[in-house]
């Protein structure tokens, strides 16, 4: 069967075939439909995207595919035949193997332990520890991996421990493999060399499913797209025949022209203007030394780095989550106490944390609690507020991100990932800060809501606000004025605005630019750069 | 006296509260009232049961006194939280039968006990005369919370050093845990020779020590050198086979029957409104004028190997 | 659906239904509580009387202090199981400093005026919340570990400091507390309900008692938005403890004595009517007026048992199963999995 | 503070270090019993005897059966109050059952030849832990309370069995399983030995003993690698519910009798003992050769208050300062933060 037919098929009635198929599948939890009667049909050998918006029902569909969760209609067939029972384990995972876009790595374990998980050993045999970290450290030197497999899980950075899942799923030698963004948390280089195996592994005749919110993504690696929106299936269609705008159409269901554009903007600062935030010599020891912008109102500075290079640090200590071991932060020419979230709150700044599951929301209480929850000092007198103004001030904060959601009260937990990285992005601007710092605003948020993420931020900057953006994607820093390249814990570069995506990488790299303006092919050349390396960490 | 008529004590109801439900001793109380009860000659409300909590007993007094208490026989087994209780119980002019434990404040209308300190001394007075005044002797304490273990500690040591300076008492503090006792009676055996043990509470002390015994060999008639003189206290069946079986030397027989018999009769006294005054009384037994009422002084008689089938002794009458 | 935009229009029944729920769930015992009063009143004449009711509430009031203080605990996500031992330990320290040197069973060390015993027991609580703070925030202990091993460690301190005998000569201002009665109420049930309502105005309007729930729900979360995590679980955990020992200076009043034997075991009840009332020991969820129909519930039942006249012998076993089936009756009307 | 995705590339140096206490975490009690033994060999000559050393293994058999079976647990991510009762209920049903319905003080039902004493303990201990399963996985009700109800619960039914009485007939198996001695050390001390053994193997080197680490260390993770959590879950609380039971039989044979009395409160030690032990109380962390120790720690320490004749009316305080002092230098020589 060739990906046309399967297009067409999906199009017009009930797919049939391939290493799996979903018919007619839908699934609810409680009153929320995550699917409604989709399908879906993964040809042998082929790389299938699978895209939509936050909550549109992917990860749902996964859970289904991997017989974690019971569909509450539809079939699913493996190869044309029935799928197994929930209970028999073994027989899904000689079917499918998963890369779980939750973790499913176990901290207290070793790291040889979480490779193998559940199969140290055959049936009742004992363990050999021996053998088993034979086994994961030539797993771990098959996939580059620089670590030690007797480590502890949680020694891990939060990069390695993406590579390691991935290294697991491939190694279970599944002829379908399904990949819930695998390369959300990780960066340029090792995104490249995990492209270039699941090339490999698809000549040998492995498919894949492939969930990603990175458009660029599923044109590089797959062949077939399906796009699902609201727990409906929208489309299947081959890649090649599908333009950016098309698929994002599909996607979002409005009309391309719609969409909000970033023209790169100038930064012109008005005559009277003060420094939002002024960062001098901030160190921290052992990750960056010395680091010094100014941010003026009204402006964003982006700032990129890749993992290890100590951005997210610079920006959580600039937050107060870090004592520096040397520096000022100055917020609106107030001098702020370093390592104090509080004072940094009071003097006016906005805080967008790198993990929102962490850090960001807290799941069981209500979205307006949690929108609110910077800004309670101010919407109460003498500490007190009325449990009416905290709706209110949640609502507004809803509506000026545009939160999906039934209303102020449903909790948190209940949205799906760009809804709740809204309510982060809320939870920043509650206090009316005078400068934001964002550490990967957009991680894991799909198209339409990173758009709509991006122009709150560019809104707060016309509004006088000043932000320091920290992240690895090229997209969000587009945004920015200008962008200060960090790496292994220095400035090494600085560019303003109109910089190319590949001089930009390159620097983020550790290397100097080339010329190329595609960024596919830039990114392209980066990977060969990277794999020739294989230390790269 | 007792068996007044029914109409005697006419639609004046007793309240009953057990103090606790899980020790031999107590049960076999809670069952001679219980029967007592239940053959009709007593005009009790339902018994309730405070589980060894203050605060229960207090709770439960009001619930007996909601639903029309008149008289209230309890067994408080801390004698100062039930005070204001007491006080509360006068204002509203319901008599108190307190047995076992004689409440530290408030009034009573009379107490009903054996008298602890007596167990110990005389616990000390038998041990001292067997061992003839030397050796090493063990003594497995209640809980220091409660009045009757620390009674018989305090009647116990101060026995002993007054009378039998030269026997070393190691005072082994157990919760009233049986397994408590027999980790510290291990470890004073591995410690050096012990001649005599005394148990305040038989119920509970007993069968870990014998097994212990058992186990190292050191159960021996009272005619073997290794013998280790026991006396035990409460006064339960197992302790009567334990003395006839010679494992055991003595135990002091606490009266549960007497205890139920003379709670249930001060309480049907008071119901129709008699006054007692102190002096001998009827049943082999002295009232004596305490600060807050009267308090009948039970016999608490030295059971051993010369009179343990005495039928008189409560635990000889059990199933009959 | 998260996209309500585009999403097919959500029945609105649905909704409102779910919402509802949400709002339901403080009151999800009251229709238990209802049952019980009714079989009660067809139990016995007795039951549905101002005098028994008053008595349940009277007998009510320690317990619900020490619900809202543990209440207040587990929201914040942490658990003290000391709480039973500071009941004690507080008044028997403040009688112990203030009582006179001679002259009673129990000798003082006459070192204040009698009025100072109050201050005193609240004193001796917050002191103990401290440390147990200290110890689990500052050197990172487990929670649950420390409080059982204070828990043991300040029952064995009442012993040493009284040797294990009861107290019953009160300050008047303790006396006064537990037996006083302010227009037909007594003051203890007065007190419990002004505290009851203190805090639940506190965690639904007040800044810091709202962030409790941000704190036990993703302490992580919470930090990066500006609360002070260990300050605030270090302040909840100081309130508990006072709240305590306030608990054991009703106690001790209403009980007329103070001894290391009172309210042993307590602290499983306390946790019973906390989870039975809807608080998670995960932390971040439940209410207070959750928790104290909890206790009420707990009380009620064990009223019916004592009308229904179940047998000394079985009322333990009763007991438990009272438990279970609060906890289970919880559960199916809150309709929430319990963790 | 979550901050692993930017926190400084860890040094080789520090990494190894970092390995190399995982392992060390297991002995980590070690010194501290070194320094115990040395204090009591100071204090008493009769410390350092065989005699002594045995009698402390036997004493702390029950309470060592009862911590593997709560460190199971607990690794498995759950917790176990019922585990007290059991110890006694579990004996107390089997002794009811098997003993002739007439003759002795207790007259049990007669069902069964005396044999069938030690199989039905363990069987009422399955059921027990089963019930528990239901209860908390099934039902999703809090594992805590649940486990406390069933405390109660059983505690209760056991006074509804025996009328709260002591019983003193035990069947010759009972006996025999709690006095016995197999080649000059106690038959319980042997059992317990076996017991521990087969627990550390299955944990270390089988993969269903494996996988309760993953499953307490994260459920859902255990789930997606074809651990079947639940039903493992349940197991582990099964398996737990018989080995209290068979501490039971231990508990009734080497005393000599059983009551409903025996081995209240002894839940928190086992908690104590397994936590010292490194046992985490959040679950996936800790061994049980690490819970072993924390029982002997304790027991050595009670042997060396008491050789060193504390006072009665100390000994309580003392108890509850040395689970604080054990919990302390179990935190600081194993170098983790305890949760
Ligand atoms: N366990 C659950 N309980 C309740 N609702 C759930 C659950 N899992 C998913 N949902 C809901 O189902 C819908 C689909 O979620 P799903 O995780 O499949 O989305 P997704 O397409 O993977 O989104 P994302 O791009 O953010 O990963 C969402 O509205 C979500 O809130
Ligand atoms: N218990 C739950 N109740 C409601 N929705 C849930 C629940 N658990 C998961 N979901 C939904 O499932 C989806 C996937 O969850 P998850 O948080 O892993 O995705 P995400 O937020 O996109 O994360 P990431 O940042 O890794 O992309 C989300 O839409 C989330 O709202
Ligand atoms: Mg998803
Ligand atoms: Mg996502």
């Amino acid at each position: 069967m060739t990906t046309q037919d399967l297009g067409a098929a999906g199009a017009t009635g009930r797919p049939v075939g391939g290493v799996a198929t979903a018919i007619a599948v839908s699934k609810s939890f409680g009153a929320t439909r995550a699917l409604i009667d989709v399908d879906i049909s993964v040809a042998p050998g082929e790389a299938h995207a699978l895209v939509g918006r936050n909550g549109a029902g992917k990860s749902t569909l996964v859970s289904l595919l991997t017989g974690l969760a019971r569909p509450d209609g539809g079939q699913i067939l493996f190869d044309g035949h029935d799928a197994p029972p929930l209970s028999d384990r073994a027989a899904w995972q000689s079917r499918v193997a998963c890369v779980y876009q939750k973790s499913t790595i176990i901290p207290t374990l070793s790291v040889a332990e979480n490779l193998f998980l559940n199969r140290q050993s055959d049936g009742l045999r004992r363990i050999s520890w021996r053998a088993l970290r034979a086994r994961a450290a030539d797993l771990l030197a098959e996939y580059e991996i620089d670590v030690d497999p007797s480590a502890a899980a949680s020694t891990l950075a939060v990069d390695q421990r993406q590579v390691l899942e991935i290294a697991r799923a491939l190694s279970f030698g599944a002829k379908f493999i399904i990949l819930d963004e695998p390369t959300a948390q990780l960066d340029g280089a090792k995104i490249a060399g995990l492209f270039d195996r699941l090339r490999r592994l698809q000549d040998s005749g492995v498919a894949f499913l492939f969930i990603s919110h990175h458009l660029a993504e599923v044109y590089e690696v797959c062949q077939t797209v399906t796009v699902y929106r609201d727990a409906r299936h929208i489309l299947t269609a081959p890649v090649a025949g599908l333009d950016k705008d098309a698929l994002i159409e599909a996607m979002t269901g409005e009309d391309r022209s719609e969409r909000a554009e970033f023209a790169v903007a100038e930064y012109t600062p008005k005559a009277e203007a003060k420094p939002a935030l002024e960062i001098r010599d901030l160190s921290l020891a052992g990750v960056y030394e010395d680091f010094s912008v100014t941010v003026g109102e009204g402006e964003i500075v982006g700032l990129a780095g890749a993992g290890g290079s100590g951005v997210v640090a610079l920006g959580e200590t600039v937050a107060g989550l870090h004592r520096p071991s040397g520096g000022s932060v100055t917020v609106a020419g107030r001098k702020v106490r370093t390592g104090s979230v509080p004072d940094a709150l009071r003097a006016g700044l906005g805080f967008v944390p790198e993990d929102r599951h962490a850090q960001g929301v807290v799941p069981m209480r209500p979205i307006a609690e949690n929108i609110t929850l910077t800004a309670m000092d101010r919407l109460a007198r003498h500490g007190f507020f009325t449990g009416d103004s905290l709706r209110r001030a949640g609502s507004a904060l809803m509506e000026r991100l545009d939160v999906k959601a039934e209303g102020p009260d449903q909790p948190v937990g209940a949205l799906s990932g760009g809804n709740q990285q809204k309510v982060v992005m809320g939870r920043a601007l509650a206090n009316s800060p005078k400068a934001l710092v964002l550490i990967r605003p957009t991680a894991g948020v799909d198209v339409k809501s990173k758009e709509s993420l991006l122009g709150t931020v560019r809104q707060a900057a016309d509004d006088g606000c000043g932000a320091l953006l920290v992240s690895d994607e090229v997209d969000d820093l587009r945004i920015a004025h200008r962008v200060v390249v960090m790496f292994k814990g220095a400035v090494v570069a600085e560019f303003p605005s109109g910089w190319s995506d590949a001089e930009l990488i390159a620097a983020v790299e550790g290397l100097s630019g080339t010329g190329t303006d595609d960024p596919l092919i830039a990114e392209r050349e980066q990977q060969n750069i990277a794999n020739e390396r294989p230390g790269h960490e | 006296g007792r068996g007044g008529s029914k109409s005697g004590s006419g639609d004046k109801k007793i309240g009953i509260d057990f103090p606790r439900s899980d020790s031999d001793f107590w049960n076999s109380y809670a069952k001679y009232v219980n029967a007592d009860v239940k053959s009709g000659s007593i005009n009790a409300l339902p018994p309730t049961n405070s589980n060894n909590q203050t605060d229960v007993l207090v709770s439960n007094v009001s619930t007996l006194t909601g639903q029309g208490a008149k008289v209230i026989l309890i067994a408080p087994q801390d004698t100062g939280a039930i005070a204001s209780t007491l006080e509360n119980l006068a204002s509203k002019h319901i008599p108190v039968i307190s047995v076992d434990t004689r409440p530290d404040k408030g009034q009573v209308y009379m107490v009903v006990r054996a008298d602890n300190q007596a167990y110990g001394t005389k616990a000390c007075q038998f041990l001292g005369g067997k061992l003839k005044g030397t050796g090493t002797v063990v003594e497995f304490e209640g809980d220091l919370t409660s009045i009757n273990g620390r009674d018989r500690s305090q009647a116990f040591g101060d026995c002993m050093s007054k009378n039998y300076p030269n026997i070393k008492v190691e005072a082994e503090p157990t919760n009233w845990e049986g397994d408590v006792a027999a980790s510290k009676l291990q470890d004073a055996l591995n410690a050096g020779t012990i001649n005599g043990i005394y148990m305040q509470a038989g119920g509970v002390f007993l069968a870990p020590t014998l097994a212990l015994l058992q186990q190292k060999h050191l159960l021996v008639p009272p005619t073997d050198p290794k013998h280790i003189t026991i006396i035990s206290n409460d006064g339960i069946p197992a302790e009567f086979q334990a003395i006839k079986a010679g494992q055991i030397d003595a135990t002091i027989s606490q009266p549960a029957d007497l205890y139920a018999k003379y709670g249930l009769f001060y309480a049907q006294a008071a119901a129709e409104g008699k006054t007692f005054s102190p002096g001998p009384t009827d049943h082999g037994s002295t009232i004596i004028k305490i600060p807050n009422g009267l308090e009948d002084q039970l016999p608490a008689p030295l059971v051993t190997a010369a009179n343990v089938d005495d039928p008189s002794l409560w635990a000889n009458q059990l199933g009959k | 659906m998260s996209d309500a935009a585009s999403a097919p229009p959500a029945d609105p029944a649905a909704r409102s239904r779910r919402i509802s729920t949400r709002w339901l769930r403080e009151f999800s015992l009251l229709p238990a509580m209802a049952l019980l009063i009714l079989i009660g009143f067809i139990e016995s004449p007795n039951f549905l009387t101002s005098d028994n009711f008053l008595a349940m509430l009277q007998q009510s009031t320690e317990l619900s202090v020490l619900v809202l203080a543990e209440a207040l605990i587990l929201i914040s996500g942490r658990m003290d199981l000391s709480l039973e031992s500071t009941v004690t330990l507080a008044p028997v320290i403040a009688l112990w400093l203030v009582l006179p040197t001679s002259g009673n069973r129990f000798n003082g060390l006459g070192f204040g005026v009698e009025w100072l015993a109050i201050p005193i027991c609240l004193l001796v609580g917050a002191a103990i919340g401290a440390v147990n703070g200290f110890l689990i925030l500052k050197m990172n202990l487990n929670g649950f570990v420390v409080t059982l091993g204070m828990l043991t460690m300040l029952h064995g301190l009442v012993i040493v400091i009284d040797g294990g005998q009861t107290i019953f000569t009160l300050p008047p201002s303790f006396a006064y507390i537990g037996n006083a009665e302010w227009g037909g109420l007594p003051a203890s049930v007065w007190v419990c309900g002004v505290l009851f309502a203190v805090g639940i105005a506190a965690l639904g309007w007040y800044r810091h008692g709202r962030s409790l729930y941000a704190i036990g729900g993703n302490p992580g979360a919470a930090r990066a938005a500006g609360i002070r995590v260990e300050r605030t679980v270090w302040i909840v955990l100081i309130i508990g403890s006072m709240l305590a020992a306030f608990a054991g200076m009703l106690y001790t009043g209403r009980l007329g004595s103070a001894s290391a034997s009172q309210g042993t075991g307590k602290i499983f009840e306390v946790f019973a009517a906390t989870v039975i009332g809807g608080v998670s020991m995960n932390g971040g969820r439940g209410s207070l007026f959750g928790a104290l129909t909890g206790v009420l519930t707990l009380k009620l039942i064990e009223n019916v048992l004592t009308f229904g006249h179940v047998s000394a012998q079985d009322i333990e076993f009763f007991n438990g199963v009272v438990i279970l089936v609060a906890l289970i009756v919880s559960r199916y009307t809150s309709g929430a999995a319990q963790d």
